[in-house]
């Protein structure tokens, strides 16, 4: 399948989210970048079974095309509705913060709650 | 089954471009159109299923929550050091002279003022970085050519502050442009000392006790507050000036200097 | 067919409260009385065999979702009921809203379902429900500070789920199923593949993320000093075990021994040195949860069975005494109005009464004076374990411990008897310290006499007396010398990189192995 | 404050490729997996439904999507719990309505209602679910937003009766699970027949199922989109 199969390119999308988690200060595209993480492993996990010329999981199975491996495909569908979850709250626990510090940059935000906090050490 | 290579060596593009815009619209925007790709590798990975929650989760649903929370008007971004009577908290709400000007400004170009509280020197480190875009709270004009000056706003009187006491009275009054808390600091300390500070440094003193100290007011405007910009907002600069002489040309700036100041 | 009832009572109870909005409190009890029973009748059954399993649905073994009941389960069932109940109590009086009652019945379900399954993919749902459950409870009361430390939370316990997930594909892949003893034959058959230890490393470190492992959980000790007392006591007691009963599922797939003996080493002596400098009651307290997570991945990696069912008890014990100092604690802090240990012990006649008592039990239990709560499980612990070093990192970790919660002596020097307090908080602290103090005849009962025999001799007394006179001297030592300790780790870029670095240990580790 | 430092970014860039780098190696990736299909095949058929994924989603694996439900639930709940007690905005104004909209809302929406049901209530026989069919139907209802406002689409759908559906769905979907249980069955298994492939009524409970988690996902998600339009533009 060389180079472009969707294991590989789950991978990649996998170091992209890393890379945008650790240098986008903005918490909203933070965030995003989180979604990106999960999308790249539900990527990976359809992958897996997935060949060019198989057939879709649907009985009564085609008698020339294999069928693809469905169980990949529905856990993921949990994945995704777990993805959704943690995205939407999230957002609504930035919506707050911004509330509170008028900034969604994560390290503006980490000064203020820092210079908040009574000296613990 | 030719198109599935293609749609996924477009997906970490789509991916990098979306995680890379500045504006967050078009990150949102980007991702959606990343899950759209995803949906549709799905489907010619044999999962039908798999791209139609993709495509109605992922595309749909969490683009729009994300859409409708972020702001799409634009924001003027202030850094400023807590002043009194120019930038100052009270009661969960900000006032002040510089605020009111400021307040004006965001209004003519239509953006929400968001004011961030820094300590007097992160100021022009946060500009040069281009993380705000305006620096406020009673700073003294200055020639700093790395970033751009508004035309003064307000004159600043002149205080001399001197111990009382014998020891006092031959010293000549050193000027003390130091950062407001230094200043602060320096009379908390009730060290002996006789300095002249300007409006705002003596409006924050002012809350202190000075039992100890003379106070006199010179009547010799040496200086002038001004607010200070990153080097590339050319553009805000020309509006702000304009703003600042139309307000001292209609004598708004005096009614509003008598206002904070009585 | 207890086995799936246990979660699913709390389920039902979960939806039921949200459904019925009002007497929350009853149907809790009730929910708790029924769980109490089903797990008494579990017991019960595993008096005559090894575990009972139990296949979801009546499928086939390799599809069917795997529920085993075992020593494991039962053991951390048991601590979660009984926290639940200590939690029940403590906020007996306190308004809450049926939103706070939903969320603990999930909290409660989810832990019991975790500590059941044997399906890889059915622990990533579990470890999400409970991770997005307990950071809804520690933003319960909206202060931005706990709102900002729950993000945190969510966003660094989600980077590790993900890794978790690709490990799930990294396994499905090359083992075509998802049930934990399939995968572990799977994994027998071919131990020197190469996707194992890249297998192991994403699964171990997706966990460890939510176990409280310290390179992975920099964040933790921030979330859990920010919330409610009754929720860092059950976050400590419950939320953080799951994580640590499912890396001791995975250690039977995997040949873990040697990543779990130097994870729990670095976990407890890197916690501990940030518990000896930590003057907030609260935060030494989450901080020294991390180190206590260390002992137990040691005695699981020592591989005796000694050490294995030390750390077991030792679970137990930790859940109790925390349980009991983070509820205590939060009392404390609430009379005084500030959690920081200077203006505890000014202030220290404010304290309630009940406060006091139960924070010393807890001290008492937790540095391991004989014959109580901690003495009883490290000596049994420490009695499995053979290896030199290994004795010399857990003694290192108790002397610490001891160090820095001689910090909260000076409390007790008091004459005054301080005031009455809520009988409510009272009949918490009486379940837990009941407890710990009567630990070591309540673990008579599950441990078998010749192991629990290994705390009556006398190395275990000169230890735990050691240890104890060690510690003492330690915090003499440190007392007024603030060391700088590095606090940028605890931000969200330096966190995801330390989760990463924290990979590559575990699969230089597997490597090795 | 500053910006990530030269050490910095290298090192995250490092550790990032580097955490690639050994995945690609070590996944041992070679074409698609030999896992054999027979097995669910046999399972699929035994459940009655076509749509193999959906017999293994709602009845093989039915516990996970249980906890799923209870995942979204949770999202549910979280968001109408914070964004409830803010208060909302004395006056929340319309979204700028315009004729594109408003025709569009006449015309689109009724479709994408119909669309939804059928993907509900075919989840065992084709592609979709309740679950993509209720977010399909909950987002649609974005665009009745947009031209009545969501109070007025509120007061339509029925206002606090709505919530009290969505738990009953919600409680609906652990009875049912619970049922077999409770007549003393092998937990989570299926009691219906399976019935004849390819017919509306066969997959057993795999039906019930669908319209359950339907109806709630539909209301939750319509909960979670109501929330945020009234909210919107905060961060």
């Amino acid at each position: 399948m060389g180079i472009l199969n969707g294991v590989t390119i789950s991978i990649v999308l996998f170091g992209v989210g890393l890379l945008g988690l650790i240098f986008r200060r903005d918490l909203v595209i933070k965030l995003l970048a989180l979604g990106l993480l999960n999308s790249a492993a539900i990527l990976c996990l359809v992958s897996l079974g997935a060949t060019p010329d198989g057939a879709a999981p649907f009985l009564p199975a085609p008698a020339a095309r294999a069928l693809v491996d469905p169980l990949p495909q529905a856990v993921v569908l949990s994945a995704i509705v777990i993805n959704f979850a943690i995205l939407a709250l999230a957002l609504v626990f930035v919506m707050l913060l911004v509330e509170r510090y008028h900034t969604t940059d994560a390290q503006r935000i980490e000064q203020e709650a820092e210079a908040e906090e009574e000296t613990w050490t | 089954m030719s198109a599935l290579p293609v749609i996924l060596g477009l997906l970490p593009i789509a991916a990098a471009f979306a995680l890379t815009r500045r504006r967050r619209l078009d990150a949102i925007i980007g991702m959606a159109v990343f899950s759209l790709l995803l949906a549709s590798a799905f489907f010619l990975l044999h999962a039908p299923d798999v791209a139609i929650t993709e495509a109605a989760v992922g595309a749909a649903l969490v683009t729009f929550i994300y859409v409708l929370a972020i702001r799409k008007t634009g924001r003027l971004t202030v850094v400023a050091s807590e002043v009194p009577g120019l930038i100052e908290r009270a009661g969960g709400q900000i006032t002040g002279f510089e605020y009111e000007i400021l307040e004006r400004l965001a209004g003519r170009l239509g953006l929400d003022l968001v004011v961030q509280f820094v300590a007097r020197e992160e100021i022009e480190d946060i500009l040069l970085r281009g993380d705000a875009d305006l620096g406020a709270g009673g700073i003294l004009s200055d020639s700093d050519h790395r970033l751009l000056w508004a035309p003064p706003h307000l004159p600043t009187a002149r205080f001399v502050i001197a111990s009382r006491g014998p020891a006092a009275a031959v010293t000549e009054p050193v000027p003390f442009r130091g950062y407001v808390a230094d200043t602060i600091d320096a009379v908390r300390r009730r060290s002996t000392l006789c300095m002249t500070v300007d409006l705002a440094r003596f409006l924050a003193i002012s809350r202190q006790n000075l039992d100890a100290y003379d106070v006199r007011r010179i009547e010799e405007d040496a200086e002038t507050y001004a607010f200070v910009l990153g080097r590339s907002r050319g553009d805000l600069h020309r509006q702000l000036s304009a703003l600042i002489v139309s307000l001292r040309a209609s004598g708004d700036l005096d009614e509003m200097a008598r206002r904070h100041f009585p | 067919m207890d086995l799936i009832l246990l979660p699913l009572v709390s389920f039902l109870a979960a939806a039921v409260t949200l459904a019925v909005r009002r007497r929350s409190r009853l149907i809790s009890v009730l929910v708790l009385l029924v769980e109490a029973a089903l797990l008494i009748r579990l017991g019960l059954a595993l008096q005559s065999a090894e575990s009972v399993t139990l296949l979801l649905g009546g499928w086939d073994r390799g599809i069917a979702i795997l529920f085993v009941g075992d020593q494991i389960g039962m053991t951390f069932a048991s601590l979660i009921l009984a926290l639940d109940l200590a939690v029940l109590l403590y906020t007996w009086r306190q308004e809450l809203r049926p939103y706070f009652f939903m969320l603990l019945h999930l909290v409660v379900g989810t832990g019991l379902a975790m500590v059941f399954t044997k399906d890889l993919f059915n622990a990533y749902v579990i470890l999400e429900l409970l991770t997005l459950a307990s950071f809804l409870l520690v933003g319960y009361e909206r202060r931005p500070r706990e709102i900002w430390a729950s993000l945190r939370y969510l966003i660094l316990c989600s980077l590790g789920m993900s890794l978790f997930l690709l490990g799930i594909a990294v396994v499905y892949y090359h083992t075509g199923t998802l049930s934990i003893p399939e995968i572990a034959a799977r994994v027998a058959a071919s131990p020197d593949a190469r996707w194992v230890p890249l297998a192991a490393s994403l699964l171990v470190s997706g966990v460890a993320v939510k176990a409280g492992i310290l390179l992975f959980s920099l964040w933790l000790p921030a979330a859990h000093a920010r919330a409610m007392p009754a929720v860092s006591a059950l976050l400590s007691g419950v939320v953080i075990k799951m994580g640590v009963v499912e890396l001791f599922r995975l250690s039977e797939i995997f040949p873990l021994e040697l990543t779990l003996i130097v994870l729990g080493a670095t976990t407890g002596l890197l916690a501990i040195v940030y518990a000896i400098q930590t003057y907030d009651l609260k935060r030494l307290l989450a901080f020294h949860t991390l180190s206590q997570i260390g002992y137990l991945l040691i005695g699981f990696g020592a591989g005796s069975e000694a050490a294995r069912l030390g750390a077991l008890d030792y679970a137990v014990a930790h859940g109790l005494f925390k349980a009991l100092l983070f509820l205590a604690a939060g009392e404390a802090a609430r009379a005084i109005g500030s959690s920081s240990l200077r203006e505890l012990v000014v202030r220290r006649d404010d304290i309630p009464r009940g406060a006091r008592i139960a924070l010393l039990i807890g001290v008492v239990g937790i540095v391991g004076l004989p014959p109580f709560a901690g003495f009883a499980a490290k000596s049994i612990l420490e009695s499995g374990i053979h290896a030199t070093i290994l004795h010399a990192a857990v003694g290192l970790i108790s002397a610490g411990t001891v160090a820095s919660f001689a910090k909260l002596l000076p409390l007790f020097r008091t004459r005054s008897s301080g005031r009455c307090c809520e009988w409510a908080h009272v009949a918490a602290y009486g379940w837990l310290g009941g407890a710990v103090l009567l630990f070591l005849p309540l673990s008579a009962t599950v441990i078998p006499r010749s192991v629990l025999a290994a705390t009556w001799r006398w190395p275990a007394f000169a230890e735990s007396f050691g240890a104890i006179l060690v510690g003492l001297g330690i915090h003499r030592l440190v007392q007024g010398r603030p060391l700088r300790l590095p606090m940028r780790l605890f931000r969200i870029e330096e966190g995801t990189m330390v989760i990463l670095g924290g990979f590559f240990l575990v699969y230089a580790l597997m490597r090795l192995a | 404050m500053r910006r990530p430092r030269l050490p910095l970014i290298l090192t995250a860039v490092v550790l990032a490729v580097a955490f690639c780098a050994i995945l690609i190696a070590d996944f041992g990736f070679t074409g698609p997996a030999s896992t054999s299909v027979e097995r669910f095949v046999g399972a699929a058929e035994r459940a009655g439904a076509v749509n193999m994924v959906s017999a293994i989603y709602l009845n093989v694996r039915l516990f996970d999507t249980l906890l799923e439900v209870l995942v979204f639930a949770v999202a549910v709940l979280g968001v109408r719990f914070y964004l409830t007690a803010r208060g909302r905005p004395e006056a929340v104004e319309k979204i700028p309505e315009s004729r594109v909209v408003g025709v569009a809302a006449d015309v689109l929406l009724p479709l994408i209602l119909l669309v939804s049901v059928y993907v509900t209530i075919h989840g065992h026989l084709s592609p979709g679910g309740g679950f993509s069919g209720g977010v399909i139907a909950g987002s649609g209802l974005l665009l009745a937003a947009m031209v009545a406002g969501t109070d007025a689409v509120d007061r339509r759908l029925g206002g606090r009766f709505l919530g009290r559906v969505e738990w009953a769905a919600l409680l609906g979907v652990f009875v049912l699970a619970s049922v077999p249980v409770a007549l003393g069955r092998t937990p989570l298994s299926d009691l219906l027949p399976a019935g004849t492939p390819g017919a509306i009524g066969s997959g057993g409970s795999i039906l019930l199922y669908n319209m359950l988690i339907g109806l709630k996902v539909f209301i939750g998600s319509w909960v979670i989109v109501k929330h945020f339009v009234d909210h919107r533009g905060e961060i």
